[in-house]
């Protein structure tokens, strides 16, 4: 594994875009090679290399690649956009996009990101130790086929819309969950460990979701249907389970209706 | 004005009955010429190539508010699916099943096509249609407005009153700048505002007390009563149902007994259009099979008629239609979003997006009965290209369905994709089908065909002099194939050239240049009829939720107009 | 009888804002239509406002001094409404949930009655906010 | 003689009445009578000739006051400002034609700029919720011949859309309607008891924000499934009474408004409504429309769409390729984000319409107002470029709340000298064209001895 260190050391008026900023995009390249990729701010491509100080050169493949971001990337949006393998360290916060549509590798933020972080992921893990904005492992707009595979965990709170469309794949909040969680969902599994504030599981036809603390608002479209013991990361609870969105179509599997299941502790 | 001429390719023009010669073509002031007129041409070399008239397509969903729901409705069409704009083009193109105007615009062109029939105007939305050809760069369009369901057609056809159905006809055609009379699911979008449908030609629509086959017959009359260039340009009901096959061959039954009238040289009374929707067997999907044969007897033996493939490619898509009832039904079954418009006195139109997948038995099915249609057909100016863009697949898809028209071999490679490949070739016959069409067959099902069926034939689909110089070249030498289908594929994908109006519009398979285009309508002038003046009165005071004097189209949002007139007090 | 209470603010158009709004934004008619608040009666005797008192609603991001007065559409105890408008935009917390849309319905504010202030003018509120109010002219 | 000018399309709101009559004076000059229209829209035709209207453009001096200039020098200045920004905002198009939108899209493919409507901060929730499920409609003349019962949620058309209830919904008589309202029930849905609902033949007054828990009970117990005593302020015995009476309709129409989109949640409430509309289809006939604000804001979601396949929130800054995300691309986000930095106003009012925190963002960086009257934004702005009136001075097409088109029609002049937002737009459109070429020809000198930048 060979390491590209990439210091932000002539921050953005507005913003950038870094969809360039993968191991896959890195990989083969020199550090030299890797200063002249592209980044944009609004209307203007730039070199990365006038933005960041880029030090280290990629591996032969992604997988072989680690890229570090230090300094301040709260404005840099994209990194790790559609990545297949490899790592990805921010040292502190960043913007919206970060994993998003990724399908391998792993993608470690120290601090806070912003909205559609892991959107229409497929693959990979992204871990964030601090809080996580909107549309936290959603679905693209318009698009039913949603988070399809891969981990996220968010060790803080998470905004609305967590999961729309989800249809694979894990995602763990350590905090709180604004309204929206798995909307239309129709797989995969979402667990929050703090509280969720209403609206979870709406419109959901098929997967999971774990609630912990309470939920503020529950849905009248879920239903109890008993008390079940669990292993959910690592850990054996006490869950009531109850089976939604009712108000939504179901599948029928060896004759029997498929719901979603929501399990809160107990 | 310029003057060009294109020297040494291998012209095919079924219109002239030109079957391959070399030859040279001469333009002169946007039309073409006898070479013999050319003073100073400036010279093109087609030298081993093909020259064919600029193509026709007589069936596409381009412009008008289903297709724009279509775009609108589907942001994930466009998501990393479109291409980045060409430097050579004035504006971006987004989209991929449904594209934007502009990008259908320059990849008809890019195809070598130069006009395009829209297949289904609604005649309220008649300005918006105007205002998408407006912004449809380069190819010649016209629309067809519904007349199937329209409130004024079945009162006047339920009393057989076909002069005054005719004097509507005219009137909206005017009102809309329409080119002919298109009829969807007849009776069955009008049943379906109130959420039912009309299955079989002879289902009763709900309040009107008239059955879809007497609309049909009516509309032919009215058709042929005003001797349009069109016929009556029909989707039959049941689009799209296992066992619909006796339907279609109903359906196509109403137009025996009838013969063309008109001064355009169209030879049929009734054009079906994308055929392969309506030639299932079975009575259910677990059942289905092709049924292709039994309705291609029927129309091989009945040349009043002309059908159009809606060939099933194999994508993604968009599918949209006037045939409100059957969208509400495709997304029970596919449970993905759903868009609806019905139209009030006239029509419905529905959108759903679909995955036509070499995984799933039926639409490999599907894929099989669209191109035996074609394959079993005895006269390929009778039978036409279209996917029913972007229904049954998008219309760039064009040249893979060329290739496999043309090349056995391409129907296998894609044969070797499907899950289901020894249940499909069961379903169907296309696996002992070995005819492979040639460039002169192509081109009559891509150009002279509908050209004629459109009666057009004096404009567009052929090279005759005084026609239109519409001329697309491709990079195919018909004395030496390629034997790899792909390149085929792509030698229709991106003609070597287009000339437009006698412009050079593309070169090398890029668009270099963005005439202007054209709306081509129909103007019938009809003896005065104060009943049908009073008739439209009266609706459009109590009915219509817009003013009369606001319904028919401005002058000042038709755009480069081209009318065709037609005169019947003569 | 509280010093101030904590409602939940919505903003809607009103046909009144419709008209004014047409007629010019600078005008009287638009300062009487959308400098105002209404609410229910119990959350008005809660603060013991009489008609016509002003109040200053606060927000998550900010306050204004807008007119009680007693609507014709009525409210439930613990809903305010303010009209659309510049007044309203004063106190709409900016944040949209991803979707582009403000919070023009449904945030927390706190409403108190004032002494001796006034309601300050569309123009006052807008130019005063981006630093380019020179005073009445 | 005065002149009565018929079958006038009325510039407010998105019912787009077409049937005003309007009389205009001997000169021409002077509208005097306004027959058909609302309140609202009569008085914007007594506006347009009944004030002191600007006629040249404006621009902000050093001292803080205007100065009247020439519209060819405010054309340079626009063009300069959106060529010289990184990632200009354009942003408005309620109140203009079509014609005026397409130029717009011209101009902001050309300049690489964000370009944005109204439905940003008013029905854009409509269009993520159609984006994600649909949109199962009619005309309006459809719900006008066939509806038997009617549902107004979170919607005041009483005050948003004044004649909307007498045109199309409660009061006509249609063709399967001859009863008018006898033949119809209506449904309120409202957290206030608005003056819609003083027409209800049910009322419920919904507890606010909770409107999606409503829908969902709704769609439960459409299904045949129990719901809780009480949801969203609404008992059991109430939603299950009214769910019966949608399933048992013979036609009907939802209409939505603000109430949903605006409040938490947003998209999701107009999404889960849909869902309802699609469940009703299952029984009877259902449809759903967005009650759109301005005559023509549904315009730009129709004229972008076939442009671009986009309604709203188009970034076109990479000049090849559009991108599209509301929520970051949508002009109060890129304004709180400052991710903008210059700012046309176009046919609305930011300056009033927005939350104010978004208006000091934006005011950071240059802000241009287009539009025919004096208005907040026009009030902070450095150029304010009048333009004529759409429906009053300027014809062109628009586009109803259900996407039906209406051609409207010219009255008046517009005052001497005044032009179009469409030929606006083209002048824009062609210093830009001009100053490119210019950077062209600089940067084609500049780039041959540099060579690759390569280790920069």
């Amino acid at each position: 594994m060979k390491t590209v260190t990439l210091t932000l050391t002539n921050p953005p008026k507005l913003l950038l875009e870094g969809q360039n900023i993968t191991p896959d995009n890195f990989a083969g390249k020199n550090t030299a090679e890797i200063a002249t990729l592209d980044l944009w701010e609004g209307k203007q491509k730039i070199p990365l290399g006038k933005h960041f100080t880029v030090a280290g050169d990629g591996g032969a493949t992604a997988a072989e690649t680690k890229i570090v971001l230090r300094g301040d990337c709260t404005r840099v949006k994209r990194i790790g956009q559609q990545m297949t393998a490899g790592e990805i360290v921010i040292e502190g916060n960043a913007d919206m996009y970060i994993g998003g549509w990724m399908q391998g590798g792993k993608i470690h933020v120290k601090g806070n990101v912003d909205s559609f972080c892991g959107i229409g992921m497929e693959g990979g893990e992204l871990i964030v130790d601090g809080n996580a904005g909107c549309h936290l492992g959603s679905s693209p707009r318009g698009e039913w086929r949603g988070m399809k595979g891969g981990l996220i965990r968010v060790a803080g709170n998470v905004g609305s819309d967590t999961a729309t469309f989800i249809n694979g794949g894990t995602i763990i909040i350590g905090g709180d969950a604004d309204i929206h969680v798995s909307t239309h969902g129709e797989g995969g599994t979402v667990v929050i460990k703090g509280d969720a504030k209403g609206r979870v599981g709406g419109q959901m036809v098929k997967g999971d979701i774990y609630v912990y603390g309470t939920i503020e608002n529950p849905l009248p479209g879920f239903s109890m249907v008993g008390e079940v013991e669990q292993e959910v990361d690592g850990e054996t609870a006490l869950f009531a389970h109850h089976i939604g969105d009712l108000g939504e179509r179901h599948p029928v599997s060896r004759g029997k209706t498929v719901y979603a299941n929501l399990y809160t502790r107990l | 004005m310029s003057e060009l001429i294109i020297r040494n390719g291998f012209v095919f023009d079924p219109l002239q009955g030109i079957r391959g010669d070399r030859m040279d073509i001469g333009i002169k002031d946007g039309k073409i010429v006898e070479t013999s007129t050319l003073s100073a041409p400036r010279t093109i070399d087609a030298a081993g190539m093909t020259v064919m008239a600029g193509g026709v397509d007589i069936h596409s969903h381009v412009v008008g508010p289903k297709v724009n729901v279509g775009r609108l409705f589907r942001p994930e069409d466009k998501l990393f699916k479109s291409p980045h704009k060409s430097p050579t083009c004035s504006r971006m193109e987004m989209g991929s099943s449904v594209p934007s105007t502009f990008k259908t615009g320059y990849d008809y062109a890019r195809m070598g096509y130069v006009f395009v029939n829209e297949a289904a105007m609604p005649p309220l939305h008649s300005p918006h249609v105007h205002e998408e050809i407006r912004d449809t760069p380069i190819i010649d369009n016209a629309a067809m407005p519904v007349f199937g369901n329209n409130w004024f057609t079945l009162e006047y056809l339920k009393n057989n009153e076909i002069e005054n159905n005719a004097a509507y006809t005219a009137w909206l055609l005017r009102a809309t700048r329409g080119f002919g009379i298109k009829v969807v699911n007849p009776g069955g979008s009008e049943a379906w505002g109130w959420g039912l449908n009309c299955v079989h030609i002879h289902d009763p629509v709900p309040y009107f007390d008239i059955a879809p086959a007497e609309i049909v017959k009516g509309l032919i009359e009215t058709n042929e009563f005003l001797g349009l260039p069109h016929s009556v340009h029909l989707h039959c009901n049941n689009l799209g149902n296992p066992g619909n096959y006796t339907d279609t061959l109903d359906s196509l039954r109403l137009a025996e007994g009838y013969a063309p009238k008109n001064d355009f040289g169209r030879k049929q009374v009734m054009h079906v259009t994308h055929l392969q929707f309506h030639a299932y067997g079975g009575d259910s999907w677990g059942n289905v099979g092709a049924r292709s044969k039994d309705i291609m007897d029927y129309v091989n033996a009945h040349d009043n008629i002309t059908v159009d493939m809606g060939q099933v490619t194999l994508d993604e898509t968009t599918t949209m239609t006037a045939d409100g009832p059957f969208e509400h039904h495709l997304r029970a079954q596919n449970n993905l979003k759903w868009a609806n418009v019905d139209v009030e006195l006239e029509t419905a139109a529905g959108v759903v997006p679909y995955i036509y997948s070499p995984k799933v038995k039926a639409n490999t099915i599907q894929w099989a009965v669209g191109l035996e249609l074609a394959l079993l057909a005895k006269d390929p100016m009778r039978i036409f290209l279209t996917t029913d863009h972007p229904n049954a697949g998008p219309f760039t898809r064009y040249p893979r369905v060329i290739a496999w028209l043309m090349s056995r071999a391409a129907r296998d490679a894609t044969m070797k994709t499907f899950k289901w490949l020894d249940r499909t070739i069961d379903a169907t016959s296309i696996d002992g089908i070995d005819r492979e069409l040639d460039l002169y067959e192509i081109a009559q099902m891509t150009r002279a065909g509908p050209a004629r069926a459109l009666g057009l034939t004096h404009m567009y689909g052929g090279l005759a002099p005084g026609m239109d110089a519409d001329v697309a070249v491709y990079a195919l030498n018909p004395g030496d194939m390629p034997s790899d289908p792909a390149a085929i594929e792509n030698a229709f994908s991106r003609c070597a050239l287009l000339v437009k109006d006698g412009v050079v519009t593309v070169r090398d398979g890029e668009v270099v240049t963005e005439p202007a285009k054209r709306t081509i309508w129909v103007d019938v002038k009809v003896p005065e009829n104060t009943q049908v003046q009073r008739d439209i009165y009266e609706h459009f005071l109590r009915h219509y939720s817009v003013k009369l004097d606001n319904y028919s189209l401005f002058e000042e949002h038709l755009h480069n107009s081209r009318v065709i007139e037609v005169d019947t007090t003569q | 009888m509280a010093n101030r209470i904590t409602l939940n603010m919505i903003t809607q158009r009103s046909i009144e804002e419709g008209v004014a709004m047409e007629k010019g934004k600078t005008t009287p008619e638009y300062f009487e239509a959308c400098s105002i608040i209404e609410m229910h009666d119990d959350d008005v005797k809660a603060l013991g406002l009489v008609p016509n008192q002003l109040v200053r609603v606060t927000s998550e991001c900010g306050n204004v001094v807008v007119k009680t007065v007693k609507g014709r559409q009525s409210l439930y105890p613990g809903l305010a409404f303010i009209p659309q408008g510049v007044w309203a935009n004063q106190v709409v917390p900016p944040r949209t949930q991803a979707t582009g849309e403000p919070q023009y319905s449904g945030f927390p504010v706190t409403v108190e009655p004032v002494n001796g202030e006034k309601r300050k003018s569309a123009l006052e509120l807008v130019q005063g906010a981006v630093g380019m109010w020179r005073g009445d002219q | 003689m005065p002149k009565k000018v018929e079958n006038v399309g009325c510039p407010y709101c998105g019912v787009c009445c077409d049937d005003l009559v309007v009389t205009v004076s001997d000169d021409g000059k002077q509208i005097l009578e306004v027959e058909n229209a609302c309140a609202i829209g009569n008085q914007i035709f007594h506006h347009a000739t009944g004030s002191e209207r600007i006629r040249l453009p404006r621009l902000r001096q050093p001292d803080g006051t205007y100065k009247d200039i020439s519209y060819e020098e405010a054309v340079d200045y626009a063009a300069k400002v959106l060529y010289n920004a990184k990632k200009p905002l354009i942003y408005g198009f309620g109140s203009t034609n079509c014609e005026g939108m397409a130029a717009a899209a011209k101009v902001a493919e050309k300049a690489g700029a964000v370009l944005d409507n109204c439905a940003s901060i008013c029905h854009g929730s409509s269009f993520l919720a159609i984006f994600d499920n649909g949109y199962p409609s009619c005309t309006l003349g459809e719900t006008k011949n066939r509806a038997d019962v009617i549902v107004y949620w979170g919607a005041n058309p009483a005050h948003a859309h004044p004649r909307h209830m007498s045109r199309y919904s409660i009061f006509p008589r249609g063709f399967f309607t001859g009863k008018g309202h006898m033949s119809r029930k209506i449904i309120v849905i409202d957290p206030r008891h608005t003056d819609t609902a003083q027409v209800a033949d049910i009322y419920l007054q919904v507890k606010q924000g909770h409107d999606y828990e409503l829908f969902d009970a709704f769609r439960a117990v459409v299904r045949g499934h129990e719901i809780p005593d009480v949801v969203a302020g609404i008992k059991r015995e109430q939603i299950v009474e009214v769910a019966n009476i949608l399933k048992k309709a013979r036609f009907g129409t939802i209409f939505y408004g603000m109430g949903l989109c605006h409040s938490d949640g947003r998209n999701h409430n107009v999404d889960i409504a849909i869902s309802l509309t699609r469940d009703l289809n299952d029984y009877t006939k259902w449809t759903i429309m967005a009650m759109r604000g301005h005559y023509n804001i549904t315009g730009p979601g129709a004229v972008w769409s076939w442009q671009y396949g986009y309604p709203y929130c188009l970034d076109l800054t990479k000049k090849d390729i559009a991108h599209m995300n509301p929520g970051e691309t949508s002009s109060i986000d890129l304004a709180m984000r400052d991710e903008v930095d210059a700012f046309i106003n176009i046919g609305t009012d930011a300056g009033a319409h927005f939350p104010i925190d978004a208006v000091k963002h934006l005011r950071k960086h240059p802000w241009i107002t287009i539009d025919p009257n004096i208005n907040m934004a026009s009030e902070i702005s450095d150029l304010h470029i009048p333009v004529g009136i759409v429906g009053v001075e300027v014809p062109g097409i628009v586009y109803r709340m259900d996407n039906v088109p209406i051609q409207y029609r010219k009255v008046i002049d517009p005052p001497e000298g005044v032009i179009s937002d469409e030929e606006l737009f083209e002048r824009i459109y062609r210093r830009l064209s001009e100053l490119e070429a210019d950077e062209a020809v600089k940067e084609h000198a500049k780039a041959a001895p540099e060579g690759v930048r390569a280790g920069e």
